[in-house]
């Protein structure tokens, strides 16, 4: 065997003196990085094999197990880094693009860090969450200019005219972005499922169909309709409370999806309607969607399938030109437009894509609600932001910017146990969520992931309430759009420009 | 230029405290500003001399088909080109400044003049006349450097400045002017820099408002008036609201017991708890308003041709008291201020967060609760 | 008050009465007994003979059991006689007892054959603690060396196990062609027997004691094969029969043991009978016989003692099974050990010592033999009771690790669901 | 009674279980210890039953009709007056074996260093049993 230059990404730090051979580390890492050997009564580890996904450290009871960063140093460079070297060796090796899996780490700037919220002090009273009433309840869905009222004239009564188009309800404006059952395990989409019924918002399919046993979640299901048109069907689109067109993802803008055969169950198959262990290729565009006319039939198509009875979105991601698409999406007749910005994950995507292509969530949230009101159409289509999501002061800080709700996708994975380990287009995920291995999804418990997952919209929920509450605020509504409450520091003018916000130190 | 200096390009919003009085006669009787500029002095407390003003309606009988434009000059040059602006678009019947007497405090004062106009509105144009004289006001405010439109109703009008109130009140004369609805307002600024149109009440077209408070959701309110057609020029938080009754009552046609809950809505939970068919005009309203929701410690007056109204914010922030006796309607940031002027009332109440009181030249009841079947 | 009577004070007559109690009837529970012991386990007299346990142990349920059950004890007073008509029963010592509810656990009896000098010193049975007590006796008065046992049966081999603890020279002569044939398999057998044979016991197959000689106490036997063998006690252990000789008159219908339906109630109404003394029904043969185990005495006992109050429990049978170790070979077997004919299907493995086997018959286990590794044996056990098809898991049955696992999903969650009585 | 109970489709098959009933029965109670310095080491009172995917954490389930209550020849098997679990009293045991013989869930293990039986006593009173505790999926709930 030729020599490899690839060097691992981690060191398994095995404490002797605390290891009793156990072999939890053994039968729990899929990536086969330990090794119990019966002769000797011992496990030892391989580190080339680590994904650093420290499900093993995790689990080990005896704290015998710590997951470093291997330790590989070359001459300072600060343009050949080890990181750099190591995809060009590996792809010397294989000749072959690098795949990855959740958002882009790179170092672009991350604008919520640069962002800060207002307070109230003496002028204006800050209200106290746990004695006042707080409201983060949010309707996502085109909204008429007004309400017309008809009053009755011999009794002082006034009855409301104006009906409304759909709308969907979120108890928090946080909602569970696009994740497929496919590129996640059941277990996965059922927490998910069961988490957004009973925080009182929704997750979506992603372009995996819709599970029969997951049909009794529609009522807090956004189906998804992809270019793949996966699993979708009239009681498809029918299950779910609101329609989502994925034109584009974050996290490859451009990019078409592919789960590979393998992971093309018996249960997937049926959900997707693909024979079983065929590639599921998503192509890049839409095949009938070459225009923004095509589009609006597309929206209408999918109005007209469900009576004009569920908002219908499109996802679209955050790319340069994203303010003047996403006038032209109000106009095509969306209900919603959902960005995904920069940061967005994946199952799966070429490194060089994901970490190349398409803008910050935070500018393109700005420069959309702008350009909506600067064209008079905000109240016509709900903007909701995805990508990147990592806490409530993200949560409220894009709010303020003008997005009605968020998408959180890695935040929530986290939240069921991810490390973000980025393999998650290998199958193998250990924490039981990237993977239709039924040995590796049992490892997710749906009750304890979707505990875990409504605690940490409760927590992120608790916290906007603290928030707003600082701010003088008791509905979210009054800080939606609301740029007043936000300063920048560390920002350029243009940046400052674009994202519509004072400089820290400016008063109002 | 103070104003220029205040505003600059920039938004500048200057929070404050106020003292806000509303007094109204059921009948229409008119009387003279003398008491509630006595009432004002009353709460002396809530000012800090650094601005103070009056709205009187019913004070120009003679001109009650008109529109009675004050206007507050820094300069002749600014007078000057709103003239010119001002006969372009109107036919002005007359044009006089406003009477003031210097008082022991006020030494000095900006240009004060009031027109009495009509629109010239082109027939092709299909604006109503209100929206007509929005826009006129609009334009003055942006456009012309050193000028502002204090007032633009008809027979009504606003009289506003640097001063405590009652020394406006003596400096403008009102216990000359006789009107049936006066609302009051002494202001406590939280910065130094004063300038006689920042003063409250605030007015476009017939609405006035006074206001004690920092709106929270200016910036959302504002970026909806906004897309609405309505420039905040001023930065206050006043202007906000009045803009906001405008959109609501004039042009959505929106009762005012329905305004005020789409600026102070009711709880989810307490739209859940309603009837059906209130349940979803509540939810509508909330739903399509919700930029509209003002948010943050207020207590607003405002007044109108026929009638005058009284909110606080949801959760009541700040201080707002209602009182009638057999004619009048009294609103005001404090009980003492009424028993000031009318010692003996029929009824003394303090209206909850978000409920509105509303006045009606004519109607016997003012707190509207459960108009809805 | 009502009363209710018992005959005997084994572990079926002991399971009918924890049940009585443990429903909360205070009814009169009269007890008569040929004990002259408070209730002790029988199986432990081979342990207290080995010295491996004190004798105190074998009063399992503590010494004051007949006080905390409330029950009126006559010890070494066994009945004699029961007149069903007038509802009494007659003791050894003349007494009368009069019952509204009689349960029968007389238990069984050993056999011992119609041989010449079966009445000499050192002819023992091993059955009881006083028999325990007496071989230990002898062997320490007599200093007896050579013990001849007679019977590789269960109870051989328990007397067997226990002597070996003495330093005798143990001879065991058994009628069949292997040691334990009703119990187990050749196969099982002979692993046995060569353990045995590996601690010096003479094991004698295919033949029998036919004369026992000696002045007052034994000093030698002679086979059938007419092998001479000079020895100084005997000990019979060819096996129990149920004691039902006092019911011989009294209209209680026996044939080798009482008949009894699955609510263990006789033919005659109010007389139960449960334990060694009754015929019950094998699960795997779906034919009567008297299955003298303990588990089965227990399982008879409870249910009478239920019914006795009135209530609706049925005993739907059970099978031969035993768990016997031998020189620290454990063995367990159950059902059909060496099945006859073309109906079934044998599954075995052999390792060493370790050896597995399963026996179905139309696709159910109707036997199994483990020797060595008898861990979860107990599954087996379950699956003869469950009538289980284990077609779609046979070729597991053999395997190290198989269990529950390999089970019916359905059928697993059931199992677990009845246990806890769900 | 409180009871175990299995929830298999979590069972991760990663033996914590095992591990921590190992310890827990151990004379330190330490894992280390038991595991390292510790001679012999007690038996786990649980059987993890894995197959392919599958797998399952399976402990005595104190059962309503025990049959290895009615099989025991010594006593040493008894139910607990107050907890109403099947508990195994080791001075009584002779090691017959005759509870394993009709445990149908093959819970009942041969100690075969003190010739008596083990099986689950519920970790003696613990608030939780080991087993339950240390289950980092929830596939065990002890209620």
């Amino acid at each position: 065997m030729p020599l490899s230059t690839i060097f691992p990404e981690f060191k398994i730090i095995r404490d002797k003196e605390k290891c009793i051979a156990c072999q939890v580390c053994v039968r729990q890492c899929a990536f086969e990085a330990h090794i119990y050997d019966p002769e000797k009564d011992e496990v030892y580890s391989d580190d080339s094999k680590c994904v650093g996904c420290h499900r093993c450290e995790a689990l080990c009871p005896t704290d015998a197990l710590n997951i470093i960063k291997y330790p590989f140093d070359i001459k300072d460079n600060k343009n050949w880094t080890p990181g750099i070297l190591n995809d060009i060796y590996r792809q010397a090796e294989s000749g072959a693009i690098i795949l990855t899996g959740m958002g882009c780490d790179k170092d672009y700037p991350i604008y919520w860090d640069r962002i800060l919220l207002n307070a109230s002090q003496v002028t204006n009273p800050s209200i106290d969450p746990l004695r006042e009433p707080m409201e983060l309840r949010t309707f996502i869905g085109r909204k008429p200019r007004y309400v017309e009222v008809e009053r009755s004239q011999e009794r002082d009564t006034v009855k409301v005219k104006t009906q409304l188009p759909p709308q969907l309800r979120l108890e928090t404006p946080i909602m569970f972005s696009a994740m497929s059952y496919g590129s996640i395990s059941f277990n996965a989409c059922q927490a998910l499922a069961r988490a957004a019924e009973e925080i009182g918002t929704y997750y979506n399919t992603g372009e995996g169909g819709l599970h029969p046993d997951l049909y009794k979640f529609g009522a807090n299901t956004i189906v998804q309709v992809a270019s793949g048109r996966f699993g979708v069907h009239p009681d498809y689109l029918n299950a779910g409370a609101a329609i989502e067109i994925k034109i584009g993802q974050g996290a490859k803008p451009g990019i078409g999806g592919h789960l590979p055969g393998e992971k093309v169950t018996e249960e997937i198959s049926r959900t997707r309607m693909i024979p079983t262990g065929t590639d599921a290729l998503s192509p890049a565009p839409h095949h009938d969607i070459y225009s923004i006319e095509d589009l609006r039939q597309l929206i209408y198509a999918l109005k007209e399938a469900t009576e004009y009875k569920k908002p219908v979105g499109v996802k679209i991601a955050a790319v340069h030109n994203v303010a003047a698409i996403a006038t032209g999406i109000a106009r095509a007749g969306a209900d919603f437009i959902t960005i995904d910005g920069l940061r967005g994950g994946t199952g799966a995507a070429p490194q060089v894509i994901r970490d190349n292509v398409g803008i910050p969530i935070e500018l393109a949230i700005a420069v959309v609600d702008s350009r909506l009101r600067e064209e008079g159409i905000r109240e016509e289509v709900s903007l909701i932001a995805a990508g990147g999501f990592r806490k409530s002061s993200d949560v409220i800080k894009a709010i303020a910017l003008g997005a009605d709700a968020v998408y959180i996708g890695t935040a929530a994975l986290a939240a069921m146990g991810c490390h973000v380990c980025q393999k998650c287009y290998t199958g193998k995920c250990n924490w039981g969520i990237a993977t239709q291995d039924p040995y590796l999804s049992k490892r997710l418990n749906p009750n304890i992931a979707a505990r875990r997952l409504v605690n940490l919209i409760n927590a992120w929920s608790k916290e906007l309430k603290e928030m707003l509450g600082g701010m003088g605020i008791n509905a979210i509504e009054s800080l939606r759009g609301n740029r007043e409450h936000l300063r920048g520091v560390g920002l350029e003018e243009w940046e400052l420009r674009l994202l519509g916000i004072k400089p820290a130190g400016e008063g109002w | 230029m103070e104003r220029e200096k205040q505003v600059a390009d920039k938004d500048y919003r200057v929070p404050s405290a106020c003292g806000i009085f509303g007094m109204m006669s059921r009948s229409g009787r008119r009387f003279d500003g003398s008491l509630i500029i006595k009432a004002m002095a009353n709460m002396r407390e809530r000012s800090n001399g650094l601005g103070g003003g009056f709205a009187a309606y019913g004070i120009y009988p003679q001109y009650s088909s008109l529109y009675a434009f004050h206007l507050i000059y820094d300069n002749d040059v600014a007078k000057n080109e709103t003239e010119k602006i001002l006969s372009l678009y109107c036919q002005v019947e007359k044009s006089e400044p406003i009477p003031f007497r210097y008082t022991k405090r006020i030494t000095s004062a900006p240009l004060l003049w009031r027109y009495f106009l009509s629109p010239k509105k082109n027939a092709d144009d299909d604006r109503t006349e209100e929206d007509f004289i929005v826009d006129l006001v609009m334009l003055i405010n942006r456009k012309i450097p050193g000028a502002f439109v204090a007032s633009s109703g008809k027979n009504m009008g606003i009289f506003k400045g640097v001063g405590y109130p009652e020394e406006i009140g003596e400096f403008f004369r009102l216990d000359e002017y006789e009107g049936y609805i006066w609302i009051g307002h002494g202001r406590f600024p939280t910065n130094s820099v004063a300038w006689w149109g920042g003063a409250h009440p605030f007015g476009l077209l017939d609405w006035s408002v006074v206001h004690n408070g920092e709106i929270s959701s200016y910036g959302i309110n504002r970026r909806y008036l906004s897309a609405n057609g309505y420039e905040c020029t001023l930065f206050t938080d006043t202007e906000v609201i009045a803009y906001l009754v405008d959109l609501l009552v004039r042009r959505h046609q929106l009762p005012f017991e329905l305004m005020a809950k789409v600026l102070c809505p009711p709880l989810w939970e307490e739209i859940e708890r309603m009837p059906q068919e209130e349940a979803e005009l509540h939810q509508n309203l909330r739903i399509v308003y919700s930029e509209a929701l003002v948010n943050g410690p207020f207590a607003i007056i405002v007044g109108f041709k026929d009638g005058m109204l009284g909110l606080t914010d949801r959760i009541k922030l700040r201080p707002l008291v209602a009182a009638e006796d057999e004619d009048m309607l009294y609103i005001s940031s404090e009980e003492g201020a009424i028993r000031e002027i009318q010692p003996s009332l029929k009824r003394v109440w303090m209206p909850t967060a978000g409920e509105p009181v509303i006045g009606k030249i004519g109607a016997t009841s003012y707190a509207t609760e459960h108009y809805i079947s | 008050m009502e009363r209710f009577l018992i005959i005997g004070s084994g572990p079926a007559a002991i399971s009918a009465i924890e049940t009585i109690r443990g429903k909360g009837s205070k009814v009169e529970i009269t007890l008569l007994s040929e004990e002259p012991y408070i209730p002790y386990s029988r199986p432990l007299i081979s342990y207290l003979l080995a010295g491996k346990i004190e004798e105190e142990r074998l009063f399992y349920k503590g010494r004051d059991f007949y006080e905390r059950y409330g029950v009126k004890a006559f010890l070494e007073e066994p009945a004699v006689e029961v007149n069903i008509r007038e509802g009494i029963v007659y003791s050894t010592k003349g007494r009368k007892f009069t019952y509204d509810k009689l349960l029968i656990a007389a238990g069984g009896k050993p056999i011992i054959p119609a041989v010449e000098g079966k009445e000499l010193k050192g002819v023992f049975t091993f059955t009881t603690l006083n028999d325990a007590k007496n071989i230990a006796k002898y062997l320490e008065v007599e200093k007896a060396e050579r013990v001849l046992i007679v019977g590789g049966g269960l109870i051989g081999l328990k007397a067997t196990e226990a002597l070996l603890e003495w330093n005798l020279n143990i001879t065991l002569v058994e009628l069949a062609d292997r040691i334990l044939s009703l119990t187990l398999d050749k196969k099982a057998s002979n692993i046995l027997q060569w353990r045995l044979e590996k601690e010096s016991v003479k094991v004698i197959t295919s033949n029998t004691v036919q004369e026992i000689r000696g002045q007052k106490k034994v000093e030698e036997v002679s086979l059938r094969s007419g092998e001479i063998l000079p020895c100084d006690m005997l000990i019979f252990a060819i096996g129990v029969a149920p004691s039902v000789s006092f019911l011989r008159e009294s209209g209680v219908e026996i044939n080798r043991g009482i008949i009894v339906n699955e609510k263990m109630e006789t033919n005659i109404p109010n007389i139960y009978a449960a334990g060694d003394v009754v015929e019950i029904k094998n699960i795997i043969s779906g034919k009567n016989q008297p299955i003298a185990i303990w588990p089965n005495a227990t399982e008879g006992g409870k249910v009478a003692g239920a019914n006795m109050l009135g209530e609706d429990k049925f005993y739907p049978g059970t099978f031969p099974m035993n768990s016997v170790e031998v020189c620290g070979i454990p063995t367990i077997s159950m059902g059909l050990t060496e099945p006859e004919g073309n109906d079934y299907e044998v599954f075995s493995k052999e390792e060493g010592i370790n050896y597995r086997k399963v026996i179905l018959r139309d696709n159910r286990v109707v036997g199994a033999v483990f020797v060595g590794n008898i861990e979860r044996a107990g599954i087996f056990c379950g699956l003869i009771k469950d009538h289980l098809d284990v077609s779609p898991f046979k070729s597991r049955l053999l395997d190290d690790d198989f269990g529950l696992i390999y089970l019916p999903r359905e059928y697993r969650k059931r199992k677990i669901e009845e246990a806890i009585g769900l | 009674m409180k009871r175990i109970y299995i929830h298999e489709e979590y069972c991760i098959g990663c033996r914590l279980c095992e591990i921590h009933c190992i310890a827990q029965h151990s004379r330190s109670k330490k894992l280390i210890k038991a595991f390292k310095e510790e001679f012999p080491r007690p038996l786990p009172r649980l059987v993890v039953e894995e197959s392919g995917y599958i797998s399952f954490a399976l402990q005595c389930r104190h059962c309503e009709d025990a049959p290895c209550l009615s099989a025991c020849l010594t006593g040493a098997m008894y139910r607990d007056e107050k907890t109403k679990a099947v508990l195994h009293d080791k001075d009584k045991c002779v090691g017959c074996w005759m509870c394993i013989m009709v445990c149908p869930f093959g819970v009942i293990k041969r100690d075969e260093n003190n010739k008596i039986v083990s099986k689950c006593d519920l970790c003696n009173g613990e608030e939780v049993p080991a087993c339950v505790a240390n289950c980092p999926n929830e596939a065990l709930e002890y209620r």
